[in-house]
């Protein structure tokens, strides 16, 4: 089967996070929201969850919304942020490199009459503070930067530019879908008004993830969604119970061994990246330095593309996200980085996992190296 | 239960050509070789093409490219149908290429590509002659 | 422990449901979007998935859109029809007795402009088509009617409705939270233009369901969420595997045995019914006929609601829905049926499951019996 | 792991008192039994109060009621604090009671009409001396 080098897409689910929502999901029947008994012992591993979540963000358990996942996540922080807006702030600042929840939320907004400014990274993908500083005008109610870049893992410097919102009394929200459980996070007192988070990115299950929303945004803070009134009526519907149980554990996991997680992913990027090195022209997508440790995004020049994706059908990875990939659409993050001609090399973003073993990179790399070497066999310059 | 869809969006005729790339090369020595090169820059597709010409035959075909796979497979197809041929029966219909490769018609820019280096090619050699 | 008869609520999951669901997630890894090998396996069940779930209602399969619930659903239904509706369509008829996804986001739209009709239940607690009908305007864009009320049970003759909505022009939803896996439901060839649909009210899990979304209504439907293109860009986000693969699961299941679990769950409740009748002053709230089997909503005279209630801890019931219940408000779909003094009785909501035995039942109609009668000796009129 | 909330709204004494109703009953036979009456339409609760008052002492209170749990326990509670004492010690001060039960003040209405009820009885007492 295939080498699987797709963990920013969506990492497996953690074995001891499937026993215990198979457990859940076999034992506890009750709407966390019914007042009976059973309904409480769902709504006790609802907030025992909340908890292992407030705890790897050292957040408040009281500040998490649960949602769908990231994606609602980011809507919701947008538009609840902004739908709201009087008309004198009607203007949102973000950055061009952002996942497609956030700048195609923007524009919509921009639809409904939000002026919004999007703000470029620089060659080496960073969203530069000074140009978010820039961007923020009179009328600003709030900043949406993304803490790691999913194409190229590039960390920007959201504390920087949460500081900067603070002083300017603008909210700011950071997409952290691809940070949680690959970077120490600290949510409270960062000036960090709002984060998106999602569980499939760091072994827990797809289709749950969580606003936080901290104090100073709550007041502001608008639902894009109405019904039962659950979620301090911020996010209506039943409570998937197995869902937010498996969020749940798989922070308490993170929590407990993000260091070495962390310590893991880099090991395996860096060795991925070492044996890659050994072939001519390949760059890296964005930093050695301050990135993701999961992520590595790399050119391999005098390539095609398309045809370097297809020869390696043994690999799952990415050439952007694998929502862009679904369009087959060349990537607009790695577009931004402003490389001479971006046409002639090939891009691929490897991302590794708890689950990768050295011997996966050893035969990903090797995988790589030949289809590369044989496409470049098939033209002289 | 499980539903394996195949490695879209290329048709088995292309993956096998661009996995095997027969008659892929540079142009051997000799005067009987004539040369055609195109490329077109927003995708960065570059296509050599080689033919070896004597007396009104072409004896061999080969290419040289970089692009995508259904590039890669036209330079084989077209380079494979004309080994052999008369100068005369070389001809290509990019469409039809495209229809044999099973390819969308986004890709008949890149076809173009690659007729286009077979066509100069086609020329150097009649020049030749 | 308790008796679990609040079904309507949440049921459990079913066994055959968890197995699949806990096997996926444990041996199937890759993003539906992605286009490797894992990504493939991936999309080819949730493909399979929705064919089980356009089966289960004979719909198409490219009709049905994954959403995190019927909540969602409804919401998407809702906003997507209303939001972009021309300034001489803004006009939406529904009725008073919905679910809170429905009367929420209709209050929404109402504070965005859109004029809403809500038309009152008889004392049976059916909607009218007659006052549908009349509700029609020539500004009218749609009519959300739900096809079972989920306190109630009461079917909806959403059939009529969609007739008069079609040869008016009119587009037709219905919430079938409550009717999917419990009625026989067809939605091709019906005039019904959009149907929510929800896992975890048949055997599926929480937290995904399904708008399916016909012909007509397609054209017209805008999004709410915004992102990866996902759902042909009607719902971004990450499909979640596990949860598709079990609401196709509880959708198989359901098709297979749907006479089966109807004729359970009408015996059962009718067991019930019998077994209480034996009490004076027991009615039952919405009428015998044309309801949902798995429904049964009595009402018990010269009775405390909140005492009798609280005199079953050993029963795990409902006196509204599990949503209004959080808010502890009296059902304002029971104070609908219109009954002289509904302060003076208190209602139950009986629902059973697929897990529900006849001991169950004499066991909760003996505990319900005694908790009556004891709460009746304190006074004596 | 499982946190088990307890049975919210209620504390433990307005459950005690709820399910043992102490004192619940009608009023027995004969001349020393004074009964009051009180009820509020909005929520149907209905209070009855009985005393047995002789020479200025309550001998024994009961009640009868229709009402929410914390009803039939402020009922129940004042029925045992009543039981023999003197009349000038029948009081009662509704906020205590709310306290006592450790029930929110939105059940204030209720207790208001236990104690209305309680009062007619003892009213009642006293006119029958
Ligand atoms: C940066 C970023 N934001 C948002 C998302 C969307 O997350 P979800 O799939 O939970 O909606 C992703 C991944 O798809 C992501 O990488
Ligand atoms: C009629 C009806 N509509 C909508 C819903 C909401 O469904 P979900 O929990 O999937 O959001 C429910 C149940 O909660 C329901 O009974």
């Amino acid at each position: 089967m295939s080498i699987y080098l797709d963990h920013a897409a969506t990492t497996p689910i953690d074995a001891r996070v499937v026993a215990r929502m198979a457990d859940v999901m076999a034992s506890v029947h009750g709407n966390p929201s019914s007042t009976h008994n059973p309904g409480r012992i769902a709504r006790g591993l609802v907030e025992t969850a909340r908890d292992d979540l407030a705890a790897l963000i050292a957040g408040q358990s009281g500040q998490i919304v649960f949602t769908s996942g990231a994606t609602e996540a980011d809507n919701l922080a947008l538009f609840g942020l902004m739908r709201g807006a009087p008309a004198e702030q009607r203007h949102l600042v973000t950055s061009r490199i952002e996942h497609r929840a956030i700048l195609d939320a923007a524009r919509q907004l921009e639809a409904e009459g939000v002026r919004v400014t999007y703000v470029d990274a620089d060659r080496e993908g960073r969203v530069p503070v000074s140009a978010v500083e820039a961007a923020i005008g009179p009328q600003t109610r709030a900043v949406s930067v993304m803490w790691v870049n999913n194409e190229t893992g590039v960390i920007q410097d959201v504390m920087a530019m949460a500081a900067i919102c603070r002083a300017r009394g603008v909210i700011f929200h950071s997409d952290a879908a691809q940070a949680l459980g690959h970077l120490p996070i600290r949510l409270c007192d960062t000036g960090i008004d709002l984060a998106s988070l999602s569980a499939h990115k760091m072994g827990g299950p797809a289709g749950v993830g969580a606003l936080w929303v901290g104090a100073r945004a709550a007041p502001l803070l608008k639902p894009i969604l109405f019904g039962g009134g659950q979620e301090h009526g911020w996010r209506p519907g039943t409570l998937p119970l197995h869902q937010i149980v498996g969020l749940g554990e798989a922070s308490r996991i993170a929590a407990e061994q993000l260091a070495q997680d962390i310590a893991h992913y880099q090991a395996m990027t860096e060795l991925l990246a070492a044996r890659l090195s050994t072939l001519p022209s390949v760059q890296r997508n964005g930093p050695a330095e301050l990135r993701a440790p999961h992520i590595l995004n790399l050119a391999f020049g005098g390539v095609d593309g398309e045809a370097l994706h297809a020869s390696l059908p043994g690999l799952a990875i990415s050439g952007g996200s694998a929502c862009g990939a679904e369009r087959g659409e060349p990537s607009y993050v790695l577009r931004s980085l402003g490389r001479d001609d971006p046409a002639a090399e090939a891009s691929i973003r490897f991302s590794v996992g708890r689950q990768t073993t050295e011997n996966d990179i050893e035969l990903a790399a090797k995988i790589v190296e030949n289809a590369v070497k044989k496409l470049r066999s098939l033209w002289s310059d | 239960m499980v539903r394996l869809i195949g490695r879209e969006p290329y048709s088995a005729q292309v993956l096998r050509l661009f996995e095997m790339t027969p008659r892929a090369g540079r142009a051997g020595t000799g005067p009987d070789w004539a040369t055609g090169e195109s490329h077109e820059p927003l995708s960065a597709t570059q296509v050599r093409a080689h033919l070896r010409v004597v007396s009104d035959q072409i004896l061999e075909a080969r290419y040289e490219v970089r692009g995508c796979p259904v590039t890669v497979a036209a330079a084989a197809l077209i380079a494979e149908r004309w080994s052999g041929r008369t100068l005369p029966d070389a001809r290509i219909a990019p469409r039809a290429v495209l229809a044999d490769l099973e390819a969308s018609v986004s890709k008949l820019g890149r076809v173009l590509v690659v007729e286009s280096a077979f066509q100069k090619a086609l020329q150097a050699a009649r020049t030749n002659a």
